[in-house]
């Protein structure tokens, strides 16, 4: 079985929740050569962004993708306020941090699920989508939505917290703390998980730079670029909190990084249950909307997230453009999966958190 | 004509044919409940097997266009006689003890790749490169767990034989083993059952060992273009092999049996059938993912077939 | 004749679920993973279960506001599934297209190209009126097998 | 190590399932939960920023022809439940239920709608048709309502005017 | 850090050849962002170089350019980041069939950015190393934030109200 065949995967896949299409030549089971072919989920989101007026287009950048609908929301609006210098309310910045955060915890936890749901471990997956559902059932109390939060608008956030909710969530998070350590026990020290995760899907740091990749991918092999350190914003200047590092360079390490992250997301959120003064939550009434651009970055879950926006001083936008975290991993799939296996391609392409409906747009 | 009689009653009613397939689907009606319970799931009916054959059964068969569709068709019909011949041979203690045959054994030996070779065809006939795929591990997996299987059964019929050679009837093994004790609880044949138990899910395709079906991988491999009553075919075929493989487990190590008559013994053989699916499919792929092939054939090479060979060693230094 | 009818009316209760993705946000199609999967929703208990291959489906769940891109592969996988089938519109996106319509890239609405049965609209809809579609899709699949 | 997996496994045993009853029981609704839309007619002023801020277009204002009212659409299949027009609301006349039961069949799709009817109201004086103004907004703008107040807000704005200039002027005169 | 970057910047633009305009804004948080504006498209590459090795490029964004600068119909906007700087780095390319150097050498991020961009808005890219389209499907024209735009709000109006004739047409559940 020397030679060189080439297998289709996608469009339609099973593995990959979204329509992408590889063309991989294997020889054997050993991945020779990987071509992408995008497209699938292209829905002309950038053109629409500039049919829609501001108050439309913060649910249309939350339709982006629904993994890290909070981001984009969250940083369409940091972009237009940095234009029209609209000063969020303290309390609305400590609320947007709480969303992002429940955000990331769930994100985080359905990657590393669904990374052991393609290893085949089913009672391992269904155990941490347990564990998710508990994120999904707080986001739906507070927010009123599972996936979707819409927590943002512009000026601040929409959904406050009352005592009620507040005493639900910090018990929430107390719960969380022990199964998401039993679980992190578990995918670290369980044999088989080891034995499939461990040294594949290598990544270097020099190519990690080389490609420029970002988020927890580019920390699992070490290399420190968290943007919530880096140009803070909303209230992260104000909380402490770790950057979590990986040395493995591998899909084991991405996901330890991951599960590490979910307890600094813990802490971050507890902090500012804590410093979270009373107030208003979001800038009421909204001024006119200059002419302008601005830049605005946030850190996703899946890394940095950056959106431009130039404006006329209409209701529409001029030019409404996002970078997004999966958009620069991909190309650093050619480096992961260079001689893989072809049974750790879909385990290594679940590695970078792929998010096609963000990348495509 | 009795003869005659007799062996199309034991092909078609009992032990194979109709009680190997109604026990078979019952097992993996258990397994699937067994297995949701223990992830915290309702789980299906244990009938489900049952409503999903029926269900196929009255579904379209699409065949695709570039397959080879007499082999296409051929396969699955093909893996479901050799199960049907095989679950034949089945002895179940107490009941009836095994067609009297004297190579019986061997013949199970030729008898049990049979799904796994329909499998390959299924896959190359199908012509969709993951059935190509599925084939080529199907391939490497049978070769990894043959190995054990074919040490474990030498040794049991050396043992079986004992002092005077070796023993390839089923009937005699278990007439051995109520002599003499079973081998279940024999020290020396204890690696041995343990190399079986290995072998077990490697050939029920099972986590996490099924690698030629893999779903997130390879949907399903070589099934993955059929549909409706030739996958159907398929299903019986693997409920079949469920009750050949632990019926082979059952008589080759607790051929035991138990006072009240045959259908006591009937229900306690099919008791102990689902305590080895309990402990060796059911508990294992709930409580592990998948492997890759390499390490699949690395881990047969490395554990069951040593300790197959460790029984070997036992039972000659013993005899 | 009855007791072959009791029989092959119990195929009702063995639906297989298929997911096509149409270019969705992935908000669905986790809630539809979610729904098919974990044991808070657990469909296995209605029989349901997530298939691989779209020859082995017989309710189909599309995502997704079927992007011209897509459009053609939606349609060549909806004509692999055998027939019997049922469909169901799983949020707001193929049911009308949602946010997207209106796009270059959006240029139709699922039920142009394919017959819909059942739409669950949300965005994304709750595991549980998923759950809802699905029963409803299974008293259309009754009718049909 | 190996056997805390056994242990996840025996406790999952022990536990039972934990599998929601629906649909076969009741299941957990958060009040929260952002379902269908519902629009109360009483308040609605007409102003039209839900329709303004809706992404998905699921909101429609029809004027009708006579002027008696407006007619106020919400097509749920293309609503995406985000709460925008709630949030921006003036008179909180646009809400979202927590019913998220909006599985239907195709045939039903054009169906699923909230349709409400806004009257307007008629000027006392002139009988042009104006917008309603509900009650309690009128309150928060002019305060405790007096009787004299209670006249003004059945007038149109031209009428309205009309009726304060007189009044300034008659002060001015006495 | 970030004064050390700063300092980088306002070298770099100094030293383009054709020379460059250079602004700073902050935002409420006190994050710094720069804004360069290069005078000729040429001397991309150079300073996409010499922003090695702590720049690395975000993404590209292209614009259709104000109505009134009648020379240029495009604006490209490359952003930068450098250790938390997010630097704009914007050049004009001019003529009818606009043109810019491809800069996926120094930065490889920058391959499917100037794939995009250049189908999205029909901006050449040279020297791109693999100049196919990315995501768009066949029957939509290229350059379809160039020509759909318009295109695209007409049938969109046309296509909701009939829509709308079918919803308010259909007797609900309700009324």
């Amino acid at each position: 079985m020397s030679n060189t065949y080439t297998i289709p995967v996608g469009p339609l896949h099973v593995a990959l929740e979204e329509p992408m299409y590889f063309q991989v030549d294997v020889k054997g089971e050993v991945v020779q050569s990987i071509e992408m072919f995008a497209g699938h989920a292209h829905r002309g989101m950038e053109s629409l962004a500039l049919e829609r007026n501001f108050f439309q287009n913060i649910v249309l950048t939350e339709r982006v993708c629904s993994l890290c609908s909070n981001n984009h929301p969250l940083t369409y609006c940091m972009a237009l306020e940095n234009i029209a210098k609209i000063q969020v309310p303290e309390r609305g910045q400590y609320l947007r941090v709480i969303a992002d955060e429940v955000k990331r915890i769930a994100s985080h936890m359905f990657n590393v699920g669904i990374g052991l749901h393609v290893i085949g471990f089913n009672t391992l997956f269904m155990h941490a989508m347990e564990v998710r559902e508990t994120m999904q059932d707080l986001k739906e109390s507070i927010w009123g939505n599972r996936m979707d939060i819409s927590a943002n608008t512009i000026g601040g956030a929409k959904y406050d917290l009352d005592d009620e909710l507040e005493a639900y969530l910090r018990k929430t998070l107390e719960e969380l703390k022990k199964p998401v350590e039993e679980f992190r026990h578990m995918y670290a020290t369980h044999p088989q998980v080891k034995a499939r995760t461990q040294g594949v899907g290598i990544l270097p740091p020099e190519a990690a730079v080389e490609y420029g990749l970002g988020g927890p991918v580019a920390r699992g092999s070490g290399i420190d670029n968290d943007v919530r350190k880096e140009t803070p914003y909303a209230a992260y200047d104000k909380l402490n909190f770790n950057v979590v590092l990986g040395e493995g360079c591998d899909v084991r390490s991405r996901a330890l990084v991951r599960l590490g992250e979910i307890f600094e997301s813990i802490s971050l959120i507890e902090q500012c249950l804590d410093q979270m003064p009373k107030g208003p939550i979001c800038c009421d009434p909204l001024p006119d909307i200059p002419a302008g651009q601005a830049v605005a970055r946030s850190e996703a879950p899946r890394g940095e997230l950056i959106y431009y926006m130039r404006t006329n001083g209409t209701m529409y936008p001029e030019r409404l453009k996002w970078r997004v975290p999966t958009y620069v991993n991909w190309e650093g799939l050619r480096v992961m999966l260079d001689k893989a296996k072809v049974a750790d391609i879909a385990l290594i392409v679940n590695s970078i958190d792929p998010c096609l409906s963000c990348t495509e747009r | 004509m009795l003869d005659m009689l007799s062996h199309s009653f034991h092909l078609l009613i009992f032990p194979g044919g109709l009680f190997a397939l109604l026990l078979g689907l019952l097992l993996k009606g258990f397994d699937r409940k067994i297995c949701a319970r223990l992830q915290r799931r309702v789980g299906p009916p244990i009938l489900q097997p049952f409503y999903d054959i029926i269900k196929l059964s009255q579904k379209e068969t699409i065949i695709p266009d570039t397959a080879n569709k007499a082999i296409f068709k051929f396969a699955p019909v093909f893996g479901f006689m050799g199960m049907m011949v095989a679950a034949m041979l089945i002895p179940v203690p107490g009941v009836w003890n095994g067609a009297t045959g004297l190579g019986d054994m061997l013949m199970l030996l030729y008898l049990l790749p049979i799904p796994a070779i329909a499998f390959m065809l299924a896959g190359s006939a199908s012509s969709s490169p993951y059935g190509a795929i599925g084939t080529s591990r199907e391939m490497v997996l049978m070769f990894a767990y043959e190995i054990p299987l074919l040490v474990v059964l030498l040794t049991v019929a050396i043992k079986a034989g004992g002092a005077d050679g070796s023993e390839f009837s089923l009937a005699q093994v278990v007439a051995y083993q109520h002599a003499n004790g079973s081998f279940g609880f024999n020290l020396s044949m204890i690696p041995a059952f343990i190399a079986f138990l290995c072998f077990i899910p490697g050939t029920m395709g099972a986590v996490p060992f099924d690698l030629p079906e893999a779903e997130p991988e390879l949907l399903e491999g070589p099934l993955l273009e059929y549909s409706g009553p030739l996958l159907a075919m398929f299903n019986l075929m693997s409920a079949l092999k469920m009750v050949v493989v632990m019926g082979l487990g059952v008589a080759l190590f607790f051929p035991g049996t138990i006072p009240g008559g045959a259908l006591a013994n009937l229900a306690w053989f099919i008791f102990k059938c689902f305590m080895l699916m309990l402990v060796s499919v059911t508990i294992v792929r709930s409580a592990t993912g998948r492997l890759r092939t390499d390490q699949t054939f690395k881990f047969y090479l490395k554990y069951p077939s040593v300790l197959a060979y460790v029984s070997l060693g036992l039972t000659l230094l013993l005899k | 004749m009855s007791i072959i009818d009791a029989i092959k009316s119990k195929a009702v209760r063995s639906p297989w679920l298929y997911r096509i993705n149409a270019g969705s946000c992935n908000g669905c199609d986790v809630e539809l993973a979610t729904t098919a999967l974990i044991p808070r929703y657990d469909v296995e208990r209605l029989g349901c279960k997530y298939c691989g291959s779209p020859k082995h489906a017989d309710i189909v769940l599309i995502t997704g506001p079927v992007t011209s891109m897509v459009k053609d592969k939606v349609l060549r996988v909806y004509e692999e599934i055998p027939d019997p089938k049922v469909t169901v519109a799983v949020g707001v996106c193929p049911i009308s297209g949602g946010v997207f319509r209106g796009s270059y890239s959006v240029p139709i609405m699922l039920d142009d190209i394919i017959p819909v049965d059942v739409n669950v609209p949300g965005c994304p809809p709750r595991p549980q009126a998923i759950l809802e579609g699905v029963a409803m899709a299974l008293d259309i699949w009754k009718t049909r097998i | 190590m190996v056997l805390s997996i056994f242990k996840v496994l025996w406790n999952n045993l022990k536990q039972g399932p934990s599998t929601d009853p629906f649909p076969f029981g009741e299941t957990f609704t958060p009040a929260r939960l952002r379902g269908k839309v519902t629009v109360d007619p009483e308040s609605c002023v007409g102003c039209g920023v839900c329709a303004t801020v809706c992404a998905g277009n699921a909101i429609k204002h029809v004027e009708r022809e006579d002027g008696s009212g407006k007619d106020f659409y919400v097509w749920h299949n293309t609503c995406t439940f985000c709460g925008l027009c709630q949030h921006y609301c003036p008179t909180d006349a646009i809400r979202l239920t927590n019913n998220w039961s909006t599985a239907h069949r195709n045939e039903d799709k054009y169906k699923m709608k909230e349709h409400e009817f806004i009257a307007y109201a008629r000027c006392s004086e002139c009988s042009q048709p104006m917008p309603h103004m509900p009650h309690a907004m009128l309150d928060h703008i002019y305060g405790t309502p007096t009787e004299e107040l209670e006249n003004i807000y059945s007038l149109c704005p031209e009428c309205r005017r009309q009726k304060a200039a007189q009044q300034f002027g008659a002060q001015i005169h006495d | 850090m970030i004064n050390e970057m700063k300092q980088r910047v306002i070298k770099l633009a100094a030293d383009m050849p054709k020379g460059a305009e250079l602004n700073w804004t902050t935002d409420l948080k006190d994050n710094q962002f720069g804004w360069v504006t290069l005078n000729d498209v040429e001397d991309l590459p150079l300073f996409a170089e010499k922003i090695l090795p702590e720049g690395r490029l975000v993404t590209i964004s292209a614009c259709n350019a104000k109505a009134e600068d009648a020379k240029s119909f495009h604006e490209v906007c490359y952003h930068f980041v450098m250790k938390g700087l997010a630097v704009t780095v914007t050049v004009l390319p001019t003529g009818v069939e606009p043109t810019v150097p491809s800069i996926t050498q120094w930065h490889k991020s920058a391959d499917w950015t100037e794939r995009e961009m250049a189908e999205s808005y029909g901006i050449t890219v040279t020297n791109h190393p693999n100049p196919r389209p990315l995501f768009l499907h066949e029957t939509v024209q290229s350059e379809a934030m160039e020509r759909l735009v318009p295109l695209s709000t007409m049938t969109n109006s046309a296509s909701t109200n009939s829509l709308w004739e079918k919803i308010m047409g259909e007797k609900g559940e309700e009324s």
